[in-house]
Parts: structure tokens; C-alpha cells; sequence
């Protein structure tokens, strides 16, 4: 579905929700050349840079916060190996509500004053018609494939997030196709019951994939906590590579991208023990009530 | 014991929030959540907390076991509401205070989280991006710029690149010449100064100095030369209360008393 | 007893709808969501059905009680989803098909819901207001104009205002020249006679009679000069499927078949 | 809490979700000259109209559909005792956007090649500085208050409409302050057991009153049908005054609006039997499953 040289949309939210099974099969078959369109990002930009398969990235964010405020391949491959189309999180969602909305361009106040009209080949000055400053017009980006992560759907590919949904919902939006990989499939029924619930309608969804776990090793909303220590594993591996030292990552691609034939192949690859110990409630909890 | 530096910039924090204000709690800053919950268990019981994409009230929680974790999905469980996040960036012009941090900082309270070097191509340094500072920035009613790190390489002339503006290139006016709705930042903190912006210039300014530092030490960190006035106020002594409530209800694992 | 006209209609309406296509079904009128639900009962079963601010999939409701009553809040107990009104008009690029009507129609497709007379101070008749009709035709990947009123009164040279832009001032890049991104109007449906734009011009064409209907009639029906094309085909016959599932599972109190 | 001369918001969709309880009070006091932003309207505009409260009107539709194609007091006088300002669904939304994001103008499709542009006397053309034709550009819509109707809320403020929200969240947001009725105030714990159907925040609520039946004659969603014989009854109170005879109309105002004390004294005088009928379930409801 998703061919070399495609504006690709990824969605979640730093490490959370993140549509890691899709992106790996991705990476298996080292699709080249993508544009990808983030909202704020976690380490699958650091891989995907380290793999050579990004040429223009429009995130407002790679890193892992408290885990790594950086992502280091990134860091150091950047503006060398990729281009940057900086952007702000709401100069993100601006692009695809003038997709959305089929509009030439919105303005926006975020860029004003700042580098992003430097570093953002896209924007552009527009006058303001009522005699104000003028503000930065911010044109649509066209999205080939989004993909997303999410909780449920029904076979129709009804999407429910059961929480906060990030920018998925603008993604689907401005996609031509969009595909989702959610926890569970759950009958038509069940997304009936609760419509309100419902983030992505059908009509947006091109196809849509159960993938238990399938956000590993970012959290899945409702499901399981982020893998903190797989996420770890990786900046050292990313370390490495930034210093000099392919070998590790060779090793991490081998082990997590190439040689799980699947899904089940990469759980096991991971180890089921703590993959399920992902999805236990934390015990030391915050406060009470 | 003794409050702290970090402490005393928590309760700074606590005293400039009103209640009924809405603020936003980020993740990843754990003095400025202290100050922001301190104001809400103690003077600010009825301000809206927002919270990753969650609205919250949570100020009838005892303690808080960790305030690390404070801004992470288990928030969920106190939530009154969960909002869009496009309805959210839309409407931060309602919002009341929120924090900015930095790899650099100038003179004029402009912040950059791009990166660090002069051709964007060959980077000494690539930031994280500019998360939603740039608009944040732009549109909320005022906002706090906090840093750990009250270093010379923080603390630039100028930054290499903004990615949210503060007082542009300088000047009352700075802001409205370019347009922005958005108040500007009112403050800069950290565990050994807290400053603020000079009338007129808009140039950095010392407001406090958090012993044990000094006003020369504070001076040395930064890489500008910064607007000292002629007579400095002490830093205004913490309450038995504020003493109380941070220790036992909002820092309980001493985050801010560690080192000393 | 004989298909009636306005079941002839409802048939041509459904067979311009495609499987899996993204439909509007609006509130008040019967004959265009007798068209539209036919369709979906028959041919197409994806059908994504927007119905105020709720979508749903119907194909598997055995019949319908009261045509008049699917469009209205009731029908949120098939809903599969409900979206922000916002999100629904931010996103009418994306929706296949739907109606708009009109106190005014004109030679060129333009349409006009908010009043007649010359001066906007002074109407001889205000009318209800655009509702969403000027950015969803401008926007909508293609619409039908559906009227009861096949009356020189409301198709008249030109609009006294414009709601809904059809054609404009004619031409076939009319709306490409407006910088439009929608494909503008398709057919204008009536009882009598279903009428489409000449290429080229743009101006409303003849396309199908429906008997008793006369060419003669419906050429002093409209205040403008139709065009009429050399030679003209008759109303394709309806199917025993569609004439079935029309009075059994769509219009059962016989809406269409009233006054035959 | 309005004043005259106030731009007021108000809520709902047509015949649902009608503010009608804090109208009625807006009307007993006689607030005048006010400015009226409204999601597509029922025959409360017509009534406001009739009593000569609006000064400026923009709302995409005046009616109450299969009951009134337009509102014949309102058709009567436009133009002459109050101004429309011309506008359709999504131009309407995008003021309030324009105001939600603090800027100066959105750019819009909708007014192009049609009579808005004439009849709107705040729309502007744009350019396009990516270079295709020019677009309308909408101003921000500043609203003193909002009033909306909506099933549930907490003493906090936190409403939920448990259904389709129309443009009251919008209307919130860009509103200086917001008042809105619910059917019933229901405990904080409630509305956080289900915090996805919270469509207002607190912090955007000024007040909150709890109205049970406080749309009617309108339907509330989740509650109860709209009272179509009461439209009914209005409609020919309004076509006797179109036509020249004030006397229904003042007999309408006096018993419904001026002599109920309350909302209590308000549904006595419509008839409680009424009144509860309208909640109960139709039973030749469409169809099956």
C-alpha cells in the first residue's frame, strides 16, 4: 500500500499509540524516500533515520522525554542524510486542516518571529485584509497513507481510541488511505454502543488490522505502559551508532525488524514475560481518591 | 531542614498563580508542576489543570507519591474532561500560564529548541523541535521560561535559532509590532535566579538571586550582560504552610530536596 | 399499480450512487432519501450514511416505517459514530454526494435560499437562510438540486442573490476559475423532468421527461431558455428489484405514490 | 449578566437544544439591540424579532423545517427592524474559530461567487500568496455571552451533551462568558466516569443552571421530542401579526413569556400533561433492530 518515495502519516503521540507493527513491516522492506508527517514523535524517527528511509521529516518533536530528550541518529543526521521541515505542533495540525478543509493556505501566528519561516521551505507571508501585521500562511500537506494505532474497531474499520486521540483523527482526515492497527477488533455491536466514542469513521479507513501489542515498544492507551527499558536498549544502540559503532545496530535490526517472520514472531523476539508485565497496573501509583 | 533553592523557586511559582486560572502542566518539568500543585492544595483549589489532552481538578488528592509522574496517562483517572487536541492548540489564547524551556535562551526571552550551529545542514547540535512552543508562545496570556540550566551556553546574546518568541528583538512593543495576541513571557527561572524582563528594553533582568548564590555567580552564567538594579529585594521567605504542604503533599520523595 | 413519477425519481437517484461512496442525507426531503436508501438497500450496502451529525450503515434495517422520519435525532440508535459538527463541514471535501434546493434556481445551477426582490432592505420574500449550502457546494465532490417545484418562479435567467454557486456565470471551468474545489452541480431533479448542464456552456439541459410530463411543459415551466438536445431518451425502465424494495422497505405509506 | 447592546451566542441546532428557558428570561427583561450569533435557528429568532430585541442578526437558517420553511416574522422585517449579516454554516464557524485562535481572519470557500460577499458587510477578499485565486477572508466574531442547552453538567461547569454538540463547544470557546441549562446537574463523580463526553470544560463555564424541560418547546436531546403543536400554535400567532393582528402575539407574549414568575410558572402555563408526554418514547418509531 505504501511505495517508495510516499508522504507517509504517522500518528500517536511521542511514545505513546505509536503504530510500531505497521512501522516495522515497513522497515522490513525498507521502504525509501518517505515523507513522513508526525505529530510529536518518539524513537521509530531514529530508527527509520538510522535505516537510510526518510528524505523529508515534518515532526514538531523526536525524543523519548525523561527517557532521552533527543533522538541521537536523528540529532546527528539531521539536515545531512533527511531534510527538517521544522514545524510547530499547531503548524502541523494548520497543514492538514488546509488539506481538510481544501483550502490554498490557513495562517497561523506560530511562526511568526520565530526560524520556522528559515527552516520551513513551505510557508509563506500573507497580508492581513483587515489592515493587522502580516501573519504566515501555512499551505495543506497531502497525505499518501496515514497510519495509526488506536484501541478498537469494528471490521468496518469504526476506530475507537478511548481517550485522548492525538492528532489520528486530522491525520485520517487528510489521508488518501489510512490504516489502522488497533488492541482489538470488537464487533459492530460494541462500537454501536458507545458512537460517541467513535474517533475515525469507517468511511475514512481503508483497512484496519488487529495487533495485540502491536504499539510495542511505545504504551497503548488503555493497554500497556511503555517498554522503558526496550526504549533503553535502543539509545544505546543509537549511541553507538553516533559514535561510530554499526555493529549494535545491525544486531537490533536483525533481532526486532528482519528476522520475526510477524507480529507473534517479534513479541516472542521481545519476550512474552515482559510484554505482558507492560499491561499490569502499577501498584506505586500516584495519590488516592 | 533548610528549604532549598529548588523549593524556594517552587513556592515563587505557587505565589504567581491565581485561582480560578487555567494552566497547563507539562511533562517532563517536575519544579514547575511542584509550584503549579502547591498553588492548587493550597490557594488555588478551583484551577483548571490541563494535563496531556485531560482537564483536571486535583486538588482534593492527600499526596502525591511522585512527581515525576504526575503528567502521565494514569491522570486519566482524575479527569473531568478530555479534550481534542486540536480544540486544545486552537484555543490557548484562553490559557492563562504555561513553560517553556530551552537549549538556549537570549537576552530578550526568545527560546530555541531547534538546535544549536549556524547552517541548518551541518548542526553542532539538533534539538528536540519546537514541540507546540512556536504557537503556544505566540497566544498564551503569559508564560514562564524554566531552566535547570543557568549556564553561559544556555544563556546566549542570541539564539542561533527562536523557536518561540519572546521580546523579539527587544522593546515594549516587540511583541504587538509582529502582531502576537499572546502576553509574553513574565519570568525566568531557575534554582539560582529568578529574573524578569526590564520595561522598556524588554532586556533580562535579576530579580532574585536564591542563596547560596550570588548576584557575581548569576552574572558569570550568563552569556549577555544582564540588567542588575540598583536594589535587589531578598527572596521573600516561604510560610510554615507552603513549607508544609510541598513537603508532605506535593514533593513527598524530596525531588526538590535532593543534594542538599 | 404504474411507477409513479416521483418513484421514477427516487430510482434516478439511486442509481447515481456508488458503492462505498460518502453520502449527505438531509432533513425534509423525502424523494432524494428515498433515492438514497433505495440505493443503499440495493446496489449499496458500504454506503457511509450521514445523517445530521451521526453516521450509520442502514443496509441491514429490514424496512423503514416513515421516510419523513429517518433525519431525525431517532436515527442515533444506529449510529456508528458522531462527529463535532466542526470536524463533519471542516471535511465536506471528502463527502461524494448531496442535495441542495432552492427558493430560486437559475440557468446555470446557482441556487438562492436567502430571499427575492432587489434590495436586500426592501425582499418580497426573505427566505430561511443558506444553512451549510454555500461552502458545501462549493466544496462537495459533486451535488444534485432537487425541487418540488418545477415553476417558473424558481427557475428563473438569474438568481435575485446566490447562496450556492452552481456554474456561475456558465462555462465549463467556472468554478475552476473561482479557484472552487468542488465539482459542482451534476442534475437538477424534479418530478417531471431531471435536467442536467450542457458542456461547454453550463446552461440546464433537458434530460429526461418523466410522463405525463410533456417537453412542452417543462419548457414553460422554467423562466429561461432550456436547452434541448436533437434527440431525447426516454426514462430508462425500473427494475422489479428496485420498484419492490422501493414500496416495501423504503416509502411503505406510499409518499411517492400520493395523488396517483 | 447581558446587557443591552451584547453580542449573545446561541446554542443548539433548529428545533434542538434550544436555550429557550434563559430567552424567555432574556425576553421577560426586554434586552435590546442585541447582536445574535446563532447555529441554524428556530422560531426563537422569529419571537425575538417580533418583540424588536435583535439588532444584528448572523445565523445560517431562521426556521423550523417540516413545520415552517422560514420564520414569518423574521421573513417580514429583515432588513428593515433588524440587519442580517449574511452567512452560512461553516462561514459562521469560522468567525468563531478565527476567534478561538486569536486571529484576524480565516480564510473561507464558502461566500465565493455567491451573495455573501454583498450581503456580509464584514468579509474581505484575500489573496492567495501561493498564487491561485483569491479566497474570502472571515473576521473573529467577538460574543459577550453564550447560552446553550445541554443534558448534563456538574456544579463545576463540566456539561455533557451525550450527543451531537452542534456548534456550542465553538460557541464556548469563543465566548467571553458562557451560561448554560441543563436538564439536570448530575455529581462530578458522573461526568468523570465518562470524562471523553465532557464537550464544555469547566474552565469555559461561567454558570451553570439546571432547567429541567428548559428547551422546550425545542426537543432536548436524550429527554424529549420537540413540541410540535406548540410551534404550531406560535406559527399562527406569527402569521396573524405578518398579517396585520397584534392581538395573538401579545396574548402569546403575556402567557408564556411575561406572566410565568419561572420556569415552574412556564410549564404550568404550556400544561405539565404536555409537558411529560413529549419524553415519552413514539412507539411507530422506525423500522427494527
Amino acid at each position: 500500500m505504501i511505495n517508495n518515495g510516499d508522504t507517509i502519516g504517522i500518528g500517536g503521540f511521542v511514545t505513546t499509540n505509536k503504530p510500531w507493527a505497521f512501522l516495522r513491516a515497513l522497515m522490513r522492506v525498507r521502504k525509501k524516500d518517505l515523507t513522513v508527517v508526525a505529530s510529536p514523535s518518539g524513537l521509530e524517527i531514529d530508527l527509520m533515520v538510522a535505516m537510510g528511509l526518510i528524505k523529508t521529516l515534518m515532526t514538531p518533536y523526536v525524543g523519548a522525554e525523561a527517557i532521552a530528550p533527543v533522538g541521537p541518529i536523528y540529532s546527528k543526521q539531521a539536515g545531512k542524510s533527511f531534510t527538517i521541515e521544522e514545524t510547530d505542533l499547531m503548524t502541523l495540525a494548520t497543514m492538514l486542516r488546509a488539506r481538510i478543509q481544501a483550502l490554498p493556505f490557513l495562517p497561523a501566528w506560530g511562526p511568526v518571529g520565530t526560524s520556522l519561516m528559515e527552516l520551513n521551505s513551505k510557508l509563506r507571508w500573507v497580508e492581513d485584509p483587515f489592515g493587522g501585521p502580516p501573519l504566515v500562511a501555512v499551505p495543506p500537506v497531502k497525505i499518501d497513507v496515514a497510519i495509526i494505532h488506536a484501541c478498537h474497531a469494528d471490521k468496518y474499520g469504526n476506530v475507537q481510541h478511548l481517550g485522548p486521540c492525538f492528532l489520528d483523527p486530522m491525520l485520517a482526515q487528510a489521508a488518501e488511505k489510512v490504516i489502522v492497527q488497533v488492541e482489538k477488533i470488537v464487533s459492530n455491536e460494541e462500537i454501536r454502543r458507545n458512537p460517541l466514542a467513535t474517533t475515525i469513521p469507517c468511511q475514512q479507513v481503508t483497512a484496519v488490522v488487529q495487533a495485540p501489542y502491536g504499539a510495542h515498544p511505545s504504551a497503548s492507551q488503555n493497554y500497556y505502559r511503555l517498554d522503558d527499558v526496550h526504549y533503553r536498549e535502543y539509545l544505546k544502540v543509537a549511541k553507538a551508532f553516533v559514535e561510530g559503532d554499526q555493529t549494535l545496530l545491525k544486531d537490533y535490526i536483525a533481532r526486532y525488524i528482519d528476522q520475526p517472520k510477524d507480529l507473534a514472531g517479534y513479541l516472542e523476539a521481545v519476550g512474552m514475560e515482559k510484554i505482558l508485565n507492560l499491561g499490569l497496573e502499577e501498584c506505586s501509583d500516584a495519590g488516592n481518591t | 531542614m533548610q528549604v532549598t533553592p529548588k523549593e524556594q523557586v517552587a513556592v515563587f511559582i505557587s505565589r504567581q498563580i491565581k485561582n480560578g486560572q487555567y494552566v497547563s502542566l507539562g511533562t517532563n518539568l517536575p519544579i514547575p508542576s511542584a509550584g503549579v500543585l502547591l498553588a492548587h492544595l493550597t490557594h488555588a483549589p478551583d484551577l483548571s489543570l490541563n494535563i496531556l489532552s485531560y482537564f483536571t481538578n486535583l486538588s482534593s488528592i492527600d499526596y502525591f507519591e511522585d512527581l515525576t509522574q504526575i503528567a502521565n496517562p494514569s491522570v486519566a483517572k482524575w479527569a473531568d474532561s478530555v479534550m481534542a487536541l486540536e480544540t486544545l492548540i486552537n484555543s490557548i489564547s484562553r490559557m492563562d500560564l504555561c513553560f517553556v524551556g530551552g537549549v538556549q535562551i537570549d537576552n530578550y526571552g526568545n527560546s530555541n529548541l531547534i538546535g544549536v550551529g549556524q547552517d541548518p545542514r551541518q548542526l553542532k547540535f539538533r534539538g528536540p523541535g519546537p514541540v507546540g512552543t512556536s504557537t503556544i508562545m505566540s497566544t498564551v496570556k503569559k508564560y514562564f521560561i524554566f531552566t535547570n540550566a543557568l549556564t553561559p551556553k544556555v544563556f546566549v546574546e542570541k539564539c542561533d535559532f527562536i523557536s518561540a518568541v519572546g521580546w523579539g528583538n527587544g522593546g515594549d512593543d516587540a511583541r504587538r509590532q509582529l502582531g502576537l495576541p499572546g502576553g509574553g513571557p513574565e519570568y525566568v527561572i531557575t534554582p539560582q535566579a529568578i529574573l524578569d524582563f526590564e520595561e522598556g528594553t524588554k532586556r533580562m533582568r535579576l530579580k532574585y538571586v536564591i542563596p547560596p548564590a550570588t548576584i557575581e555567580e548569576v552574572k558569570g552564567c550568563v552569556g549577555f550582560e544582564l540588567v542588575i538594579p540598583d536594589s535587589l529585594e531578598a527572596f521573600p521567605e516561604l510560610t510554615a504552610e507552603e513549607i508544609e504542604v510541598l513537603r508532605n503533599r506535593v514533593d513527598r520523595k524530596g525531588l526538590l530536596r535532593e543534594g542538599h
